[in-house]
């Protein structure tokens, strides 16, 4: 098994992007992105190539699509002021101000459920992410290729409220067993 | 072991071990489906001191958590300051000095010896002897005594820190330790003669609980747990961090799979962190044991970082996601008992229970590192 | 039949070989300390509750109020407060409240002092039956040796 | 009036008999924590008088005066009986047990076989308690102490019928005037009857530890998997009496110990016999008990069930046709 081969192989999957990665400075060799729909077939892949899986996880990225729509009118409005002071400093009519961009809804913020998996023998990281919306955040489980992704998806429920679809015991694992609130979200008030 | 005799359904009652129960070394809740003294299903019951570590991350500065990492596993906390510093140097890019390292190593070696001393005392007193946990504890507290001297504290050490170490070592701590190797060396067969090859001990652990190799992987298990079962993976071999490569030292690998292997392999790697320790003094190179240009406030740059260490219990890992400001925006500890825990409910059906508990002891449980 | 003999042998030679070795220790001496009849010696780098450093030439307190050890700290249980006076240069200390009940003593605190006004203390015999004896002013304390 | 003397003299052996028991029991507790510290290089009591010595005492007012907790569901007669069942048999043995060529309180022509069956009836006690209580660990525990008495009693009383065979008789005090005049006379280096009679003492040691539920064969109690087993529901003197039966139990089984084995009170170099010598035998072996349980971990129910039955039972067996065959011969 080597690490062109795997690389080879989860890009075979529809809809996916594989990234390699500097190892030295990220710490991961394959960041793996997938639609929800293609994870067990990501995930399959790695089970045949011998991975164990080290943690699953997620990430809450409430505020991000507010935070790029912010970024991209800075760059537009600099880029503008650039053109201006160009037009300035060439003597010539500052061009008429652009109409400001569309302000439509914005795309809803996104959960990312993150799974790391790792080789025992040769070094090589993969990270999978997939991207479920923050109103339905549903992903299906892994559980059934790797029997120890139950608790790490029980874990990640716990904290992120993210569904694993077809999980067989989605209860609270760390968390009371009566508790209807999921900490790691950032629009979590206790 | 003897074979499982089933029976009916309606036979079995459940039992519950813990969450106050000798065996089960802090707050861990075992509930026991048992067809008399045979275990059907087991299940474990975990967050009883959950404390939301992931959580405090995310609302102090990168500093500030630090402390916070020693105390998810109080008895190999360097190993755990280890990753966290480690991954935020990774994310920051700060270089660590040469001497620093080595002293991070060093210590953090030796607090894996005292850890795999505790264990060693903590799963013989699972199999009901006494005696041999607190000569244990004898030479474990050597070890606190000196590292008590070079980071003030006797267990949640917050001894590293990013660009380096918080003080630098002393003569005497060096003629200390080279005088406890020699000491700890010849108390080795002591051990042996009293616990490993007591006809007692043999019987209760040979050919119990097995772990196969396959079920490592499908769990994710890591450390001690895995390299019973035959898998030669060690971080400090497998992507080596720190200077670990400098060293020479064998990774004790078993292939039995079952509790004897785990405590072989843990017996065996006490010798092998004596001899880094004992090569680390040697070479032990002069210089500061701090980066100079360390931030005062740290902004790491964005993205997503991953470092893993290789710990008493196994494979740590420290999964940051930065912001670019002086919090995490995310961190996520990925700690090894939790998957080495997650596989006890499989390994331990079909046994009596007091195999099912030198099942659990041989797996090194630290609850607070389990619950975070 | 030789093998189940043997077996037999070579284990009851394994008790008695830690019979041996648990009789010998029953003759060495005790290792414990006998705490508190006999203590041992702190090591000088020992992580006490924090205190004020006595300057040696003012005979008072070297801090500054600049409130770093207040920022440093993960558990927020440092509060220092200060006072403009007159003729002073800087800010003069009035209140340096530690609240120990919170402390995990990961001396991040003493570490960000510049003027290297607090240090660790050697008080380990710490006992009280009420939380709020474990709030301690600190400047009180440093006048109260002082004195 | 006229009063019988023999019973003045019973009355005064019963008195003496529940002193020496109930002392025993206290300072044998007091004896194991000294002697567990210092294996474990510690001191082990040393607060309340003189090296501790009034531990005993302040540990038996402790356990007084707590509250006797009868949890609810138990069953309440058994719940309370058993610690009797336990504790009075034991005290009863020592009727029949000769401490020296005149000190015993009543010499029975079967003292031994009366031992034994008194012996039994702790188990029942146990059982009795354990399943009273209705805990799931006591339960645990009652299974395991019948059938490892069940594995027990076998090779014992094997190796005991072995020694009946040679003295050819039940009675205590003959036993031991048989084996009066030095330690060369005593049944464990008896070679003419058979040569495996330090295996023999071996066996009955052995089987002594795992009848007293001493560790390594203390599964019944076993604190790291049944919590505290058969005792796990007793609170306060219940407990008390249960932990007095068991060490009354174990000078009884160092007792028979010295008796069949050790010559009682005969002096090994055939001076000044008398009851210094029995005791101080009698102490050597608890001595050896404790130090046992403090080396070595406990047992698995099936690897006691297996050294029994595949390694004890065969030999004692071996033994017994041995013995039987040189006694024809010779």
């Amino acid at each position: 098994m080597n690490r062109a081969a795997i690389k080879q192989k989860l890009a075979a999957i529809p809809a996916e992007a594989v990234i390699e990665t500097d190892y030295d400075r990220k710490g991961f060799t394959l960041d793996v992105q997938v639609a929800p729909a293609q994870l067990v077939a990501a995930v399959s892949v790695l089970d045949a190539a011998g991975f164990f899986i080290e943690a699953v996880t997620g990430v809450d990225w409430l505020g991000e699509q507010a935070a790029l729509r912010k970024e991209a009118q800075a760059k537009i409005a600099a880029e503008a002021k650039a053109r201006a002071e160009a037009a300035a400093a060439a003597g010539e009519e500052p061009p008429p101000a652009a109409p400001p961009a569309e302000q439509g809804e914005l795309p809803e913020d996104a959960l990312e459920a993150v799974y790391d998996f790792n080789h025992y023998e040769e070094l090589c990281r993969v990270t999978v992410r997939t991207r479920v919306p923050r109103s339905k955040p549903e992903v299906p489980s892994i559980s059934e290729i790797y029997p120890g992704a139950n608790w790490h998806e029980r874990e990640t429920h716990d904290f992120f409220g993210i569904i694993f679809a077809g999980h067989p015991y989605l209860v609270p694992l760390l968390l009371p067993e009566d508790a209807d609130y999921h900490p790691l979200l950032k629009d979590f008030r206790p | 072991m003897s074979a499982f005799a089933g029976s009916e359904a309606n036979e079995t009652f459940v039992l519950n071990l813990g969450p106050q129960h000798p065996a089960t070394h802090g707050v861990l809740r075992v509930k026991l489906t048992m067809d008399g003294e045979y275990i059907v299903e087991a299940e474990p019951v975990l967050g009883y001191i959950h404390r939301m570590h992931e959580k405090m991350g995310e609302n102090r500065t990168w500093a500030q958590f630090l402390p916070n990492t020693g105390r998810m596993d109080y008895l190999h906390a360097l190993a755990y300051n280890h990753g966290y510093v480690s991954v935020v140097e990774r994310a920051a890019g700060i270089a660590v000095p040469e001497r620093a390292e080595y002293l991070r190593v060093i210590t953090a070696e030796l607090n894996r010896v005292s850890s795999h001393l505790l264990w060693f005392g903590a799963f013989i007193l699972d199999l009901g002897g006494f005696s041999p946990l607190l000569y244990a504890f004898d030479d474990r507290e050597h070890i606190l005594d000196l590292l008590e001297s070079v980071t003030g504290s006797r267990l949640t050490y917050c001894y590293f820190r990013f660009g380096g170490v918080y003080n630098d070592i002393d003569d005497n701590f060096v003629a200390g330790t080279q005088a406890f190797i020699k000491r700890l060396r010849g108390r080795m067969p002591m051990y042996h003669n009293l616990v490993t090859k007591n006809i007692i001990l043999m019987t209760r652990l040979k050919e119990i609980g097995p772990i196969s190799a396959e079920m490592c992987r499908k769990y994710g298990a890591t450390g001690p747990v895995c390299r019973g079962s035959g898998i030669n993976f060690d971080v400090r071999k497998h992507e080596p961090y720190s200077i670990y490569p400098e060293f020479d030292f064998d990774v004790p690998v078993y292939e039995q799979g079952d509790s004897m292997a785990r405590y072989m392999v843990r017996m065996d790697e006490i010798e092998q962190s004596l001899r880094i320790i004992e090569q680390a003094l040697d070479k032990l190179p002069e210089g500061p044991v701090m980066a100079d240009k360390v931030p005062k406030i740290l902004k790491p740059a964005k993205g997503d970082y991953y470092h893993a260490v290789e710990t008493a219990r196994g494979s740590f890992g420290v999964r940051v996601v930065s912001d670019g400001s002086n919090t995490p925006y995310r961190l996520k500890l990925r700690s090894p008992t939790f998957s080495n825990l997650s596989l006890f409910g499989e390994a331990c059906r079909g046994m009596l229970l007091p195999d099912a508990l030198a099942l659990m002891g041989s797996l090194d449980l630290v609850i607070p590192e389990i619950d975070r | 039949m030789i093998d189940y003999l043997r077996e037999i042998i070579s284990g009851t030679w394994s008790l008695f070989v830690g019979l041996g070795i648990t009789i010998r220790y029953f003759f060495q001496p005790v290792v414990t300390v006998q705490y508190p009849y006999q203590t041992l010696p702190m090591t000088p780098r020992f992580r006490g509750h924090i205190e004020l450093v006595k300057d040696e030439e003012t005979g008072e307190t070297r801090c500054i109020v600049c409130g770093m050890c207040q920022k440093a700290c993960p558990s927020n249980c440092i509060t220092v407060n200060g006072e403009k006076r007159e003729g002073v240069k800087g800010k003069v200390l009035t209140e340096y409240r530690l609240d120990f009940t919170k402390c995990s003593l990961c001396g991040l605190c003493v570490e960000s002092c510049t003027p290297k006004a607090i240090t660790f203390s050697k008080d380990y015999n710490l006992a009280g039956v009420r939380k709020e004896a474990y709030i301690f002013d600190l400047k009180k304390r440093l006048e109260a040796k002082n004195r | 009036m006229h009063v019988d003397p023999e019973i003045i003299r019973l009355l005064a052996f019963l008195i003496g008999v529940i002193a020496f028991a109930a002392l025993n029991a206290a300072y044998l507790v007091w004896l194991e924590r000294k002697e567990a510290g210092h294996i474990q290089r510690r001191i082990g009591p040393k607060e309340v008088g003189p090296f501790g010595l009034l531990q005993p005492l302040v540990d038996g007012i402790k356990l007084m005066t707590k509250q006797l907790i009868v949890p609810a569901g138990v069953d309440p007669v058994l719940f309370r009986i058993a610690p009797i069942l336990v504790m009075v048999p034991a005290i009863m043995s020592f009727v029949t047990i000769p401490f020296s060529e005149t000190l015993v309180a009543r010499n029975l022509d079967i003292g031994l076989l009366a031992i034994f069956a008194f012996a039994s009836v702790n188990v029942l006690g146990l059982l009795l308690g354990a399943w009273g209580s209705r805990n799931k660990y006591a339960v645990i525990s009652a299974a395991r102490v019948v059938s490892q008495n069940v594995a027990y009693e076998i090779p014992m009383l094997v190796t005991v019928v072995t020694l009946v065979m040679i003295t050819g008789t039940m009675n205590l005090h003959n036993i031991v005037m048989q084996q009066q005049g030095g330690f060369w006379h005593w049944n464990i280096f008896n070679f003419s009857a058979s040569p495996l009679m330090p295996v023999a003492f071996l066996i009955f040691f052995v089987c002594m530890l795992a009848e007293t539920n001493r560790a390594p064969f203390d599964m019944a109690e076993a604190e790291s998997e049944l919590v505290a087993g058969a005792f796990t529901e007793y609170s306060g003197m219940g407990f008390g009496v249960f932990f007095m039966g068991e060490y009354a139990n174990i000078v009884i089984g160092a007792s028979m110990a010295t008796i069949l084995f050790l010559g009682g009170w005969d002096c090994p170099f055939g001076l000044f016999p008398g009851v210094h010598w029995f005791l101080i035998k009698m102490y050597f072996l608890i001595f050896t008990v404790i130090w046992i349980r403090w080396t070595y971990p406990r047992t698995t129910f099936y690897g006691l069930l297996n050294l029994s039955w595949k390694i004890l039972i065969p030999i004692s067996f071996f033994n017994l046709i041995l013995t039987s065959a040189m006694l024809k011969v010779f």
